[in-house]
């Protein structure tokens, strides 16, 4: 505010909607966070165009209902000029109309999802199935085993991611056991268990969602899976997600996402902005890719190039700019906009957790093609 | 063989933890009269003052004894606060006791950070018997739940204590020109199922871990399992929820999970249709 | 030397409505005491202010030498005040067993039950039953036999005979001629004649005041006591 | 038979024995006193109504659309209370009848391209009404009558179950609901949220709750009275106890299936929240929040709620759930009967049927 | 032919068998009188025939139609009347609403929704509680009234409806000499158009109104007759004298 108080003209007005609230409250406030970071960053090194940024935040509170509500506000209210937010696919579905549609307002979502969001003006800067899968699967049949396990949760993105991954797994000479789905909140897996024991499954690729997972994985343990050589995959599983269980029930369990803390000690631009969130946010709510953390700095560095490019600030020249945005430095690496695809290309790494720490075991060489639209 | 018996244990342990949940929700449902929204928030609690005692470097179990006696303490507050001005109207209590849920869980989601947070078990481990192997803690919990059972059914059936509760249900002010001091009974049965479910917190963390929702996952299906057992008596909700338990942890597997999911609540609903006063009608104990 | 319950100027009601207007009365350490009055004259709201259901508004309600007008129903009762009431007088789903189990938590022995029962053999034959159940009659015989369990110092009886055959009547009287001589008894009944057998002494009430009172047979033989009694 | 009226003035009146009581019935005899006036109750409804039309031409843009939603759902909570405020059948699934509503106008737009008010409008109303006589007719048909207890936890668990379904149910877009819904028309005209969607509503909103009113009223909302309170009962006057609320229920499913559909157009999204248990509490909320049996009430309670929880989030984030859980209890508290009850007597909320007649205390004896 | 025909009727309450073949005959226009002591089934008896029990076994018949599958709506809407022995008026609701509800509880579903009957009805309402003398209470709430209140309150909702048959379980509970009497004479004029059977325990009140007499002892129809029939019965007599 104060440096700004002679600026020639108004703020640009960026939104956040996200889950302050909630279940997954702990993914919305590091986004949050996130968020405030980077335009405190963009504002302390002079503003877009010349001109001051300014975040309005509204909670999405895990309710449908509520976020429309309080999207409207950011939209009608206080006219922002992007909205970027959402977590679920089923927020982002809920959201995206008033924005897109409705609103007349660039929209950027930035968490791992199942893929196949095409809406014009809507930009995706977290990674997809193909992003997650193309190099995982196969290093998981060489680390693991042929046979695979998909117990999943019953919701729109288990199934798709399973389609792809079940496509890449036969590709690679894998093959799938069962695939079967479960509702959100089950809790009591003694029947899957026990068909992956007798199946001899060597590998569970889980899309089994808190609060079930941390259960499901207690009770493979119990079950002897890790004793006999199996090998647990997660591709959301990040650092929020590795406290869900003790240490020894996990060990081994491999996820395939596009940044991990322990990139710090080789990457020294992740070593910059880690720190930096944690000297501003120290609290309990992590810097993480499968909370979001990731996508929301990404897409707001995106967006930024963007709008420097097209040096205005309405959507339609933001979003032709955005289209073909990149940057040099991100979170785990460089990111590029697809042209066409208003998805992201950006670099992913294959982490397996050790006495409860990551460790990088392999990673793409380039960057990964998202395969969307 | 080993697999049918391993299945059978699995089984069993999810009943037996289903029961330990639902013993108090059925002894306040029963004996009071009142469906405590609140009841799995009481679970949530004695599950965070678990994790507080494991966070602080106490010893679990020693979190887990704390557990019911500071849940039953907060349960005998509340109930002199706020649950006392319900009794005569059920519904209404519903509502109260929605919110108290609400505040106490959003409290400490707030406390937690929104995390799902591990706890170990006391007795970790597997038992292993040739290749079978048994979660020793859900061994654990299946004798816990034993034990509790048993003693509640001796301090209901064998002291006057559940005499004077049933009569303070049925008939305040007749039970009061009967010499019983309502307030206290009334105080002391809410403390009561407290305490049981901060008592089934403490010892299902370790299998769930802790998070916020923890307690409302559980809290329709007891509702159901009470309205299954009966409501009246201490036997009819324990029998529901077993039943209850065994068949959603059943059900999967023989058929896909989601179908289950919801077959159990219609096979519940129905059968409560047809038999109304429950599979043990509320009478004695 | 005081009354044994002693009420002084007593107003009460309920809500907002006052049903009764400076009421006193006095009684003694042993005897029977009647309150008549036609439907709706404030006999049952009396009762219930005595053992503390109903607050008073105004007045004492002086027990044993004490003011017991603030207490709660439940400490009245312990102190020694037995109460049938004239509806729900009886734990509904509760078992016959039980109700009378509830009546004699204050005591070790269990003789006093089968004394109970010898009264009310009809009992006996309905112990494991809800008392939900039973016939208008029964439930008034578990009524008074689970007052009379507490050994209440004094007792009241709210129409201890409604509904109630004439066969038990005659019993019901008896025990509670005998009763009065040891205890202080307060008896609202219709029947005039059972009343009046058991009480010395006799309060009329009207419209929530009282409005005559005397010796039994004095009030009997009042030419005004019909019109009280008439609706 | 729990008897939900009764029972709350019991819950009132309950506890005599204790001290402060004295004063507190000395307290209620002034307040009944200064009440004792001219009604109230249709004062408070004049004042909404007012109050309700003049609202977009001061509210801002945002605050409209946000206010329509608030009178849709009014309407959602009309629908419950007609049930339990009036019948005193306690549906803790209305979400049910909203909700399939909501997904079958969605199905209808998404499928087959049919956005006519005129069409779909009928076709949710229609919706919440089958799924009601489905349900009601399950819950509350049969020898013997259902307990309230079960009645609420059989149509909770109705809204439960519906919820998973949705959420399992690929062809409903499972967890993700059905987005981008298209607006609502009429001719080439399309409703899209504004003012002019919002006197829509209005006029809505008005003309059912004067049926509701006019139905609350006539004698045979004196049978629903009488089914409240006891409905064992009144089968012995030669009442078919079990039509009239399986009657009733239909009317307000059919209410909430109306809601329903305009909710759906107006979010343009239908999500599975929508059936299920969330909702379904919300609107309860909404009602006890307010006081129910007094329709107003309903109508009042879902504007409060709905817009002090919008205020909190705006300005108490990160702990609003919890403030807004603090509120709802201390209303349930000190106020059981609703807010309503502020301004309302305990005759005039119950209603009477008959006329009072001026004369009243020196006829006959 | 009888207006009411109850046979055979048994009633089982698990162990107890309440009623063990009682019969009960009512013509038109008769006064009957049902007497018994605590227990004998009476109340049972009442509730098997208004339908709120079902009996084990047996029938009833009711102007010439075997009612014993109807429901208790049938009945009431076939032209019964039934008054609980345990007082349940609908509290809540003023008495002029208790009493109105009795009255259009047979009126079309049309008509309740359009209040049709509302202006004819309330002349009816009005001299029910004036006869019963309540009038001054008719927009008190039912559940402030006292005890006795409550029983004119029921007799006078039971009566409403202008049923063929009343069934009345001890309507003078509560009341004194004098409210007993006038109660009698309240019921007097109902003979017209009216049979009823009423359970007393006050001899003196069943003899003024009664025509005939039905004695129930553990179940079973010890007697039934005229007033002074039943009054030189030997066996009526013995149980009399014989203690509960
Ligand atoms: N709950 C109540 N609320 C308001 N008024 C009441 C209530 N109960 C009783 N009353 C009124 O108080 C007055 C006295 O009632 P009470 O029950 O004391 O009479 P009673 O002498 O016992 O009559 P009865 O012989 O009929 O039992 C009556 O006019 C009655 O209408
Ligand atoms: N639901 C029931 N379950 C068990 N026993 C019952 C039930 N209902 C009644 N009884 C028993 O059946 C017998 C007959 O009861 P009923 O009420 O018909 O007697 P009654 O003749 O009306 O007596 P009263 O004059 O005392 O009212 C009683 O002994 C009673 O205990
Ligand atoms: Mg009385
Ligand atoms: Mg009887």
């Amino acid at each position: 505010p104060a440096p700004w108080a002679n600026a020639a003209e108004a703020p640009i007005k960026v939104g956040i909607a996200t889950d302050l609230t909630g279940p997954i409250a702990y993914a919305g406030n590091a986004d949050a966070n996130v968020a405030k970071m980077v335009i405190k960053e963009i504002n302390a090194a002079g503003g877009l165009l010349g001109r001051p940024l300014e975040l309005y935040i509204e909670d999405t509170a895990s309710n449908e209902s509520v976020a429309v509500g309080n999207v409207r506000k950011l939209i009608q209210r206080d006219k922002v000029d992007m909205v970027l937010g959402g977590i679920t696919s089923s927020m982002r579905n809920a959201i995206k109309d008033p924005i897109v549609a409705r609103g007349k307002t660039l929209y950027i979502y930035p968490q791992l999802y199942e893929g196949k969001e095409c809406t014009p003006y809507l930009f995706c800067t977290g990674p997809t199935p193909a992003q997650q899968c193309d190099e995982f699967i196969p290093w998981l049949i060489k680390n693991g085993g042929k046979k695979f396990a998909l117990p999943s949760a019953n919701y729109v993105w288990p199934h798709t991611l399973n389609v792809y991954a079940r496509k890449v797994i036969e590709a690679n000479g894998g093959e799938v056991v069962f695939e079967e789905y479960y509702p959100l909140d089950q809790v009591d897996f003694s029947a899957t268990v026990n068909r992956i024991i007798s199946n001899k499954v060597d590998v569970v690729f889980n899309t089994v969602i808190p609060p079930g997972v941390g259960p499901f994985f207690k009770q493979l343990y119990e079950a002897g899976f890790l004793k006999n050589g199996g090998r647990l995959a997660c591709v959301y599983y990040d650092e929020n997600t590795l406290n869900i269980n003790q240490a020894a029930e996990i060990e081994g369990l491999a996820s395939c996402l596009d940044y991990f803390k322990v990139l710090t000690k080789e990457n020294p631009f992740d070593a910059k902005i880690q720190a930096a969130y944690e000297k501003d946010f120290p609290g309990n709510f992590l810097f993480a890719a499968g909370s979001a953390a990731t996508g929301t700095y990404r897409g707001l560095k995106l967006w930024e190039a963007a709008v420097k490019e097209a040096g205005k600030i309405d959507r339609e020249s933001v979003a032709a700019a955005l289209d073909h945005a990149k940057i040099a430095e991100g979170p785990g690496g460089p990111a590029e906009m697809m042209p066409g695809k208003r998805h992201c290309k950006m670099k992913m790494y294959t982490a397996v957790a050790k006495g409860g720490n990551y460790e990088i075991v392999a990673r793409s060489s380039g960057l990964v093609d998202p395969k969307e639209c | 063989m080993a697999n049918a018996f391993v299945a059978a244990f699995e089984i069993l342990s999810f009943g037996a933890i289903i029961v330990l949940i639902v013993l108090g929700l059925g002894i306040i449902a029963s004996m009071m009269g009142i469906f405590n929204f609140a009841q799995g928030e009481f679970v949530l609690l004695g599950a965070y003052i678990t994790y507080l005692a494991y966070a602080k470097g106490l010893p679990i179990w020693a979190g887990m004894a704390a557990a019911p006696f500071v849940v039953g303490a907060l349960g005998f507050v509340l109930e002199a606060l706020i649950i006392r001005r319900f009794y005569a109207a059920p519904i209404v209590a519903m509502l109260g006791t929605y919110a108290l849920g609400l505040i106490i869980r959003e409290s400490v989601r707030g406390l937690i950070g929104g995390f799902y947070l591990t706890v170990p078990e006391p007795i970790g481990g597997s038992i292993d018997i040739g290749a079978m192997h048994i979660s020793a803690w859900r061994f654990t919990i299946i004798v816990i739940t034993l034990l509790v059972m048993g003693g509640c059914y001796l301090l209901l059936s064998r002291t006057s204590f559940g005499l004077r509760v049933r009569a303070t249900l049925e008939n305040p002010s007749l039970a009061r020109a009967s010499g019983i001091s309502t307030p206290l009974i009334y105080g002391a049965t809410f403390a009561f199922g407290a305490a049981l479910a901060g008592l089934a917190g403490a010892l299902i963390v370790p299998v769930f871990s802790l998070f916020a929702d923890l307690g409302l996952r559980f809290l329709i299906q007891g509702f159901v399992a009470v309205m299954v057992g009966g409501v009246g008596s201490f036997i009819g909700p324990v029998a529901g929820a077993g039943v209850i338990g065994t068949l959603s942890a059943a059900l999967p597997w023989v058929m896909a999970p989601v179908v289950a999911d919801v077959l159990v609540f219609v096979l519940a609903i129905v059968f409560i249709k047809f038999r109304p006063q429950g599979l043990i009608a509320g009478k004695g104990v | 030397m005081p009354e044994f319950l002693d009420i002084k100027h007593l107003d009460a009601g309920y809500g907002r409505s006052q049903v009764l207007f400076d009421v006193s009365l006095g009684i003694p350490w042993r005897g029977g005491v009647a309150v008549l009055g036609r439907n709706g004259a404030g006999k049952t709201t009396l009762m219930k202010t005595i053992v503390g259901e109903l607050p008073a508004w105004k007045g004492e309600v002086a027990f044993d030498g004490r003011d017991i007008s603030r207490r709660a129903t439940q400490e009245r009762v312990r102190a020694g005040i037995g109460y049938v009431p004239q509806e729900h007088s009886v734990f509904a789903r509760l078992s016959v067993r039980d109700n009378l189990a509830v009546g004699s938590l204050a005591r070790k022995d269990s003789s006093a039950v089968d004394r109970v029962l010898t009264i009310f053999p009809k009992l006996g034959q309905r112990l494991d039953q809800p008392a939900g159940t039973l016939s208008g009659g029964e439930r008034k015989m578990l009524a008074i036999g689970r007052a009379m369990l507490g050994d209440p110092k004094l007792l009241l009886l709210d129409e201890p005979t409604e509904g109630v055959w004439i066969g038990v009547i005659e019993e019901i009287t008896e025990r509670l001629i005998e009763l009065a001589k040891t205890i202080a008894v307060i008896i609202v009944e219709q029947h005039l004649d059972l009343a009046l057998r058991v009480a010395d002494y006799a309060y009329v009430l009207d419209r929530g005041r009282v409005a005559l009172q005397g010796e039994a047979g004095e009030v009997r033989g009042n030419p005004e006591l019909m019109r009280y009694l008439a609706p | 038979m729990l008897k939900p009226m009764s029972v709350v003035r019991e819950a009132i009146a309950g506890d005599e024995a204790d001290d402060a009581m004295a004063e507190r019935v000395a307290a209620g005899r002034a307040r009944e006193q200064v009440k004792a006036g001219p009604k109230v109750l249709p004062i408070v409804e004049g004042g909404v109504l007012v109050a309700a039309l003049l609202a977009p031409l001061v509210l801002q843009d945002y605050l409209t659309v946000f206010a329509t939603r608030v009178i849709i759902l009014a309407l959602f909570a009309l629908s419950f209370d007609l049930v339990w405020g009036y019948a005193g059948i306690m549906s803790f699934g209305q979400a049910l009848f909203f909700g399939s509503a909501g997904y079958g106008v969605a199905l209808l737009a998404r499928d087959l391209d049919i956005t006519n008010i005129f069409l779909v409008l009928p076709a949710g109303t229609l919706i919440g009404l089958t799924f009601a006589l489905l349900l009601g007719g399950f819950l509350l048909l049969g020898r013997h009558p259902s307990s309230v207890i079960f009645v609420s936890l059989g149509t909770l668990t109705g809204s439960y179950a519906a919820d998973r379904l949705a959420r399992g149910w690929y062809y409903l877009g499972g967890q993700n609901g059905i987005p981008s819904i298209a607006p609502m028309s009429l001719g080439g005209y399309e409703f899209s949220e504004g003012p002019a969607f919002y006197y829509l509503v209005l006029g809505i909103l008005v003309v059912i709750y004067l049926l509701c009113r006019f139905l609350v009223r006539s004698q045979f909302g004196l049978s629903l009275a009488g089914l409240r309170e006891n409905e064992q009962r009144i089968a012995f006057f030669g009442y078919k106890a079990q039509h009239l609320k399986a009657i009733i229920f239909a009317i307000g499913g059919a209410i909430a299936g109306l809601a329903g559909s305009l909710y759906a157009f107006h979010e343009g999204f239908v999500w599975p929240n929508m059936v299920g248990v969330v909702v379904s509490t919300q609107v309860v909320l909404y009602v006890l929040f307010g006081g129910s049996g007094t329709l107003i009430g309903a109508v009042i309670g879902t504007v409060i709620v709905e817009g002090v929880s919008f205020w909190l989030s705006d300005n108490y984030r990160d702990v609003w759930p919890i403030i807004l859980g603090l509120l709802l209890l201390l209303v349930i508290l000190f106020r059981p009967l609703g807010l309503i009850s502020f301004v309302l007597g305990e005759r005039e909320r119950v209603g009477s049927f008959g006329e009072k007649p001026k004369e009243k205390r020196n006829a006959a004896s | 032919m009888p207006l009411l025909e109850a046979a055979g009727i048994k009633k089982v309450f698990g162990k107890l068998t309440a009623l063990d073949g009682a019969a009960l005959t009512v013509g038109e226009n008769e006064f009957h009188g049902l007497i018994g002591p605590n227990g004998s089934g009476k109340s049972t008896l009442m509730k098997c025939i208004a339908g709120a029990e079902v009996p084990t076994q047996g029938k009833v018949s009711f102007v010439n139609t075997d009612i014993t599958a109807f429901t208790p709506t049938e009945r009431a809407r076939a032209g019964m009347s039934l008054k609980f022995q345990i007082t349940s008026v609908l509290p809540s609701l003023t008495l002029y609403d208790n009493i109105l509800l009795a009255l259009q509880a047979q009126c079309s579903l049309f008509d309740l929704v359009l209040s049709r009957t509302r202006r004819r009805l309330h002349d009816q309402v009005m001299t029910m509680l004036r006869q019963f003398r309540l009038a001054d209470r008719a927009f008190d709430a039912a559940a402030a009234l006292s005890h006795g209140q409550q029983q004119w309150l029921e007799i006078a909702m039971a009566l409403a409806g202008k049923p063929k048959l009343l069934l009345l379980d001890e309507p003078t509970g509560g009341m004194s000499l004098e409210e007993r009497r006038v109660t009698g004479e309240l019921l007097q004029p109902i003979k017209q158009h009216c049979s009823l059977v009423i359970v007393e325990h006050d001899l003196d009140f069943i003899r003024d109104i009664c025509d005939r007499l039905t004695v129930l002892d553990q179940g079973k129809v010890l007697a039934s007759g005229t007033v002074s029939e039943i009054q030189a019965n030997k066996s009526v007599q013995e149980i009399y004298l014989r203690r509960a």
